[in-house]
């Protein structure tokens, strides 16, 4: 089953005009990656991409978690379709792999089930007078990444490998479940092989850590975090994926769903405070890296600009072993350098206790 | 006479050897004694002083001197063992005599008297108080030294002395064996070489001497006779300093061991100080060997009790060995010394498996799945059963339940009957704890009979029924139920007839039946003529070659927690096979774990008592 | 000599001899009961075409009258040798065969094929199970039996509301000395479950099973109809033991191993699916003939690829159940094989 | 470490793990009694249990998790066991099973 089962499924992927859907939850946790992603297409590929502050959530969270109505989350993402429609856009790239799961899903069962479109149709002009086309192409925004990876690669300015061996980095890739197990031919290399993030860092010379348990979901699951009673359930999961990959000794992860950023980033402090393990070849837990942060590092943007401070496992060790410069003391600080605030320290936390924070401070 | 010193070199080997035995079996009796328990120090001191004494001094002297049991074994196999006792006991008093007789009350040395003819060839030989002492010593030497020739003769052919198989020796036992072997013989070359020196003795040293003389020149014959002095004193010597740590500890550890069995005391569930005296009064005879069915027919040669109480008195016993026995009992009815090795084994399985009871079956508490016309439930239990006079219940066991044929033919015996039953256990119950307590799980298994107890009590019951020898047995003796008087089915049975409340009607179908002696029902609770006395009632019956206190074990005992299950069909087709051999139609039992192991072991039909009852009530009363 | 004997008139008996017959041959049928046809009288439908018995049976009866084959009923092979005694090998090799015959007859030969048949297990033995001490416990065979009869009910003459088959009483259990697997006995529970949902289209049928083994083209699928469309329940468990309730019922109790539970229930109808034990007379065949037996007490063929039908004694074949579990399209199968090696041997013999 | 209240704990795994678990106990066992790998799991052993019917005690689940590897709380439930033999008498393949109860107590437990 050598590597080209995972580039089997491919799918259509619009190369320009967008209309831009952003996540909920990323911009609480990865607020750079958003901005990273505008900055790539825009000013690295050219690419018109329209970033709408008028849309708003998908609903994705509340209707996975039972308390959103079918209807009602038609008729929201129909009201995304008619932003878009209105602002002249015929393809949308959704930053969520969620939102793009259930994007996915609704077009599905509109396809299968033209009443329920109606429905949607008639409630949203009801209640906004809004109306919309259904949109010709609709992308993850890794999709976008994946697609220009070719391009984006000669504009590197360097390669995911070793700065000082030259060897290319283990990184272990994670899918959302929401990207391709919905409907495989949505995805990238489908559900079971899915090549979008492995393609990527196949692209900028990385090599992709296959370990057991690489399909296993973050650990997320809506109802299993939400719930507090369930929580142990979603850490269980996250520490199956840590203790399967931590072998391979991984440099990095690098996912396209924000909640599986989040989790295996966060996940793996809940576990060393809970007890006592550590994932990663040093002790310090294994960085969690977005493909935009993985890409814009490619391109050479600063890590502090893109907002990598924010990870719960500290990514200097990522950074050190590609060669980035970077400096170590403007980490907490922010846009204007004013301190933002370190995290206190922690087992997953190599760099924060350094004392040049505390003198900039 | 001055010159009787009774001293030379070659007596300190039989002086130390002598020594060392004896402090060393004082030593053990003394530890073993300081260390009986209480209770077993209170019987002591309650019996030394009561008729038991001289019954124990009696059986001390027809069972260690004149081997009683081992004569009705084998005759050759008795003559050889009282050759060696007997013989040597005689030689001893009667040396002991002929030293008085000849020295008068004059104090003399051990060695005076086992070297006699060396120390006193200044003497005039003539008989003494009109007794020809060196006739009669010469007889004594021949006596035992017929019964050597036998021991010889069974190490190269055990079955003319009526074994199959004899043991296989330590090497203590070997030392001592060899060296006893050659005690006599050299006695007779010792005594026989002075004899011809010094022209005395008397028709076998006199003319052995003499002979002995005429071939030899004077000098090499007097240090021949030094030689065979030595050799005789080595000989002894050696197997004296090695006796205590062999088998032939038996030889004085019978004496004790009688005593005390006579004064009550009895190995129990747990290791106890008198264990050792058990342990050590068995002279691996090898007796016990070829009744043992594990040897005969499963193969497995390890485990026979004398194996075991070697392995247990050395501190070799394992698992395996304690574990794998049927606990049959055959092998325990044969022995001459009368080990109760079963207690033996028993106590060992618990020391190796037993478990505390930890409150592990706290979960049958409350528990009353019991069934009957009326259940009775009364405020006090003696009120209650003084109340309900003649009530009775059944209690079926685990095995009987998966033999429903048994079950129906009870409940059609107590209908005809008019009985009015209790039934504990007929939808399940809790196990009688007797499997447990075989497998040395003595206090859990307390845990069960005290539910058991409990539950016959509070339904008030005044005879207890069971078609479950293993149950009987252990309600028999480990139950407290007193004011319930506890049957075994066949008894039952018997009793219904005899009160005229059942009548059977003989079969002329010309069957001939054959009945099992279930061990536990049989040398387990001495019942073995109730079953025959129905049977006879309803058919003609033939008895196996092996039967009654002889019977042989279906092979699936729930004592025995280690055979796998090829070793119970062996034995169990053994059996079925001396069955066939009878003629018999249908081969009957009382036990219904019998009754399945004999199902498989034989083509012949197999059924419990119970059904053959059933099968023949005359309806009409 | 022309003359073959062939022991056993059952499926593979009949075939054998009509075979033999065919390729110029006189066969003679030794069978000890009364008529031919062996155990496919008993048999109701034949699984897992439903194929009623009868017919299978009188096409092998007409093509054994067509054929004029010499049958000799109510007679019985006492031992493959004249008295009994150990073959004589040059006998054998010289075309020379005599059996031993019931009434101190002798019947000469140049070959014998063996088709003797099985027994059915006898489920008494099984006393844990109930059959013959409850009235409503019956065996597969007593099923047939019923069905042939006209109709499946209980001692009382009523419907059964629950019925429950139980897998492997017989086989695969070495407490009765059984320890191989009978085959056949999966298939024909599952079969009789299918023809008593046909008879109560109302009852609870179970099947308690250890493994269900569907080994023949169409048997898994016939389990499928059974699941499905005779909503038969299939539970994974070998019941212990079978009693009596108040109401005259049975109840039984197995580990639903599935779900790690012991369970329990009540039927009114318990059908116990008795497997094949080696026949009575195998011993005998073996013994008077030199010939193997297998462990399980069948007739050990030479030879389990290439020689199924030959015993290894010169002259002597196998067909059918005799060497072990088969099912009646085997045993046919084995019928004109058996044949076939016999005009081999012969053939080989004159030259 | 551990000082901090999650309100929650990582819940424990459920699968057999095969790779993790230590099967050499089981090995052990298996060698002291062959027969103990001749299970063929048709659960006439707890179907007939005496002590299953009381209480909750699956013989032939606990000794096929040993088999797996899995001891945790083995020798407890073998506890329950009142050794009365009934297994050993319904069981097809002839397994002592009386036998296996006490060597997973002697292997997994307290003696």
């Amino acid at each position: 089953m050598k590597r080209s089962s995972w580039k089997e499924y491919q799918k259509e992927i619009a190369d320009d005009r967008y209309y831009y859907a952003r996540s909920c939850i990323r911009q609480n946790f990865f607020p750079g990656s958003e901005t990273t992603f505008l900055r790539i297409m825009r000013e690295a590929l050219g690419k018109d991409i329209f970033d709408d502050p008028r849309h708003t959530s998908c609903t994705g969270i509340g209707y996975h978690s039972d308390i959103v109505p079918l209807d009602t989350t038609m008729a929201v993402v129909a009201r995304q379709f008619a932003l878009a429609t209105e602002a002249g856009y015929e393809n949308i790239a959704v930053s969520c792999i969620t939102s793009f799961g259930l994007y996915t899903e609704i077009l599905e069962t509109w396809h299968e089930f033209p009443e329920t479109e109606a429905r949607a149709r008639e409630n949203l002009f009801k209640a906004t007078g809004r109306e919309f086309v259904i949109p010709k192409n609709i992308a993850h925004t890794s999709d976008l990444v994946f697609h220009n990876r070719e391009k984006i690669e000669e504009l590197a300015v360097r390669r995911l490998v070793d700065a000082r061996t030259g060897e290319p980095l283990r990184i272990v890739e994670h899918i959302g479940c929401h990207y391709a197990k919905i409907f495989p031919k949505s995805g990238i290399g489908g559900s079971e092989f899915p090549y979008v993030l492995a393609g990527m860092v196949e692209q900028w010379g990385g090599s992709v850590v296959d370990y057991p348990e690489r399909r296993h979901c973050c650990g997320f699951g809506f109802r299993n975090y939400l719930v507090q009673a369930n929580r142990g359930f979603s850490i269980a999961n996250s520490r199956k994926k840590l203790e399967s990959m931590a072998p391979y000794k991984p440099d990095m992860i690098v996912a396209n769903c924000p909640g599986c950023a989040m989790f295996l980033d966060k996940w793996q402090y809940a576990l060393a405070e809970m007890e006592n393990s550590t994932y990663g070849a040093d002790g310090r837990g294994i960085p969690v890296l977005t493909y935009e942060e993985m890409a814009g590092l490619v391109l050479g943007y600063d890590p502090w600009e893109m907002g990598m401070q924010m990870h719960q496992v500290d990514v200097e060790p990522v950074l050190e072993r590609l060669g980035v410069k970077y400096d170590p003391a403007a980490k907490f600080l922010g846009r204007a350098g004013k301190y933002i605030g370190a995290p206190g320290e922690a087992a997953v936390n190599s760099f924060s206790g350094d004392r040049i924070y505390r003198i900039r401070q | 006479m001055a010159e009787m010193t009774f001293y030379s070199g070659f007596v300190i080997p039989f002086i130390v050897g002598t020594s060392v035995l004896f402090a060393v079996i004082l030593y053990k009796y003394m530890r073993w004694m300081v260390r009986l328990p209480r209770e077993d120090k209170r019987l002591v001191r309650r019996g030394v002083f009561s008729r038991a004494t001289a019954e124990a001094i009696w059986e001390s002297v027809a069972e260690c001197l004149l081997h009683r049991r081992i004569w009705k074994v084998n005759p050759l196999l008795g003559y050889m063992h009282t050759a060696f006792a007997l013989g040597w006991f005689l030689l001893i008093v009667v040396g002991w005599a002929e030293t008085a007789a000849y020295l008068g009350g004059r104090l003399v040395p051990l060695q005076g008297h086992i070297f006699f003819k060396y120390f006193t060839t200044s003497l005039d030989h003539a008989p003494r108080w009109g007794v020809d002492f060196e006739a009669v010593m010469d007889l004594l030497l021949l006596y035992v030294l017929s019964g050597l020739a036998l021991a010889l003769f069974k190490r190269i052919r055990s079955r003319a002395l009526g074994m199959r198989r004899t043991t296989r020796l330590t090497f203590g036992d070997r030392v001592a064996l060899t060296s006893l072997w050659f005690v006599f013989p050299m006695r007779l070359l010792a005594e026989s070489a002075t004899s011809g020196i010094y022209g005395s003795g008397g028709f076998l040293t006199g003319s052995l001497g003499g002979a002995l003389v005429s071939t030899m020149p004077a000098a090499s014959m007097a240090s021949f006779e030094t030689a065979a002095w030595w050799g005789y004193s080595v000989a002894l010597g050696v197997f004296f300093v090695s006796m205590p740590f062999s088998r032939y500890m038996h030889i004085f550890t019978e004496v004790p061991l009688i005593f005390l069995r006579r004064w009550g005391l009895r190995s129990g569930e747990t290791e106890k100080s008198f264990d050792h005296f058990q342990i050590e009064a068995c002279s691996r005879c090898g007796v016990c060997i070829d009744p043992c069915q594990m040897q005969r027919d499963a193969g497995v040669t390890n485990v026979q009790a004398a194996y075991f109480i070697r392995d247990r008195r050395y501190g070799k016993l394992t698992r395996e060995v304690a574990d794998n026995c049927l606990m049959c009992g055959r092998c325990e009815g044969r022995c001459p010394v009368g080990i109760g090795v079963n207690a033996l084994r028993l106590n060992s399985r618990h020391s190796l498996n037993g478990t505390p009871a930890d409150g592990r079956y706290d979960y049958v508490k409350g528990l009353d799945t019991s069934t009957g016309s009326r259940v009775f439930e009364g405020a006090g239990c003696e009120i209650g059963y003084s109340m309900k006079q003649g009530r009775v219940g059944f209690y079926a066991g685990c095995m009987t339940l998966l033999s429903p044929r048994i079950l129906k033919a009870m409940e059609v015996i107590f209908a005809a009957a008019g009985e009015d039953v209790w039934w504990a256990d007929r939808n399940g119950g809790v196990c009688c704890g007797r499997p447990l307590k075989l497998s040395g799980d003595v206090e859990a298994a307390r845990d069960m009979m005290r539910f058991n107890e409990g539950l016959f009590r509070r339904h008030g019951i005044t005879v207890l029924v069971t078609s479950c020898p293993i149950c009987l047995r252990v309600f028999r003796e480990d139950y407290a139920l007193e004011g319930i008087e506890v049957l075994h089915h066949s008894e039952y049975f018997e009793r219904l007839l005899s009160e005229g409340r059942i009548a059977l009607s003989a079969s002329d179908d010309g069957g001939l039946l054959a009945y099992h002696d279930p061990c536990e029902l049989g040398r387990g609770c001495g019942i073995y003529n109730a079953p025959r006395n129905l049977l006879h009632a309803v058919a003609d019956l033939v008895e196996p070659t092996e039967t009654r206190e002889n019977a042989l074990c279906c092979g699936s005992s729930i004592a025995n927690i280690h055979l796998p299950g090829a070793g119970q069909l062996a034995i169990g087709r053994a059996v079925g096979s001396a069955f066939e051999a009878t003629g018999a139609t249908e081969i009957v039992t009382a036990c219904p774990l019998c009754k399945k192991a004999l199902t498989r072991g034989t083509d012949l039909p197999v059924s419990d008592l119970a059904e053959v009852v059933e099968r023949h009530l005359k309806v009409a009363r | 000599m022309k003359r073959v004997i062939v022991i056993g008139g059952g499926p593979a008996g009949m075939q054998a001899a009509v075979a033999l017959k065919a390729a110029g041959l006189e066969p003679v049928i030794v069978e000890r009961s009364d008529a031919l046809g062996g155990k496919l009288r008993d048999w109701h439908n034949l699984f897992p075409s439903a194929t009623p018995a009868r017919e299978v049976l009188d096409g092998l009866r007409k093509a054994v009258e067509m054929a004029r084959v010499e049958v000799l009923l109510h007679t019985e092979v006492e031992g493959l040798t004249p008295d009994g005694s150990k073959p004589s090998v040059e006998v054998a090799l010289a075309g020379g065969h005599a059996v031993q015959l019931s009434g101190g007859r002798k019947l000469e030969a140049a070959a014998v094929v063996v088709a003797s048949g099985f027994d059915v297990f006898d489920a008494s033995l099984k006393e844990e199970y109930g059959y013959r001490i409850y009235d409503n416990v019956f065996t597969t065979v007593d099923v047939e039996r019923m069905l042939n009869e006209g109709g499946v009910a209980l001692a009382d003459g009523s419907a059964p509301r629950r019925v429950a088959f139980v897998h492997c009483v017989g086989s695969r259990d070495e407490k009765v000395n059984q320890k191989h697997c009978s085959k056949v006995c999966c298939v024909t529970a599952v079969k009789q479950a299918m023809e008593m949902r046909a008879l109560f289209p109302e009852a609870d049928i179970y099947n308690f099973y250890m493994d269900i083994r569907m080994f023949g083209p169409g048997y898994e699928e016939l389990y499928q109809r059974a699941q499905q469309e005779s909503r038969v329940n299939f539970i994974r468990g070998r019941v212990s033991e079978a009693s009596p309730t108040i109401d005259g019922r049975i109840q039984i109790k197995a580990e639903d191993t599935l779900v790690g539970r012991p369970m329990k229930m009540s039927v009114d109808m318990l059908v116990l699916a008795v497997g094949m034990k080696a026949g009575s007379s195998c011993e005998k065949f073996a013994r008077t003939a030199d010939a193997a037996l297998s462990p399980n007490g069948f007739l050990a063929p030479a030879d389990l690829f290439s020689g199924c039908v030959a015993s290894g004694v010169p002259g002597v074949f196998y067909a059918g159940a005799a060497t072990a579990p088969k099912t009646i399209g085997e045993s046919l199968a084995e019928g004109s094989m058996a044949a076939c090696w016999v005009v081999e041997y012969l053939d080989t013999l004159a030259k | 470490m551990g000082a901090i209240n999650f309100g929650y704990t990582v819940s424990a795994a459920r699968a057999i793990d095969l790779d993790r678990n230590d099967l050499g106990p089981a090995r052990q066992i298996a060698a002291e009694m062959p027969e103990f790998a001749a299970c063929i799991a048709c659960g006439g052993c707890t179907a007939t249990c005496t002590a299953g019917a009381l209480t909750n005690f699956n013989f032939r689940m606990v000794q096929t998790l040993v088999r797996r590897g899995e001891y945790a709380g083995a020798w407890r439930e073998m506890n329950k066991c009142m050794l009365c033999g009934k297994c050993r008498l319904v069981c097809p393949r002839g397994i002592n099973t009386r036998g296996v109860v006490r060597l997973i107590k002697r292997k997994l437990g307290d003696y």
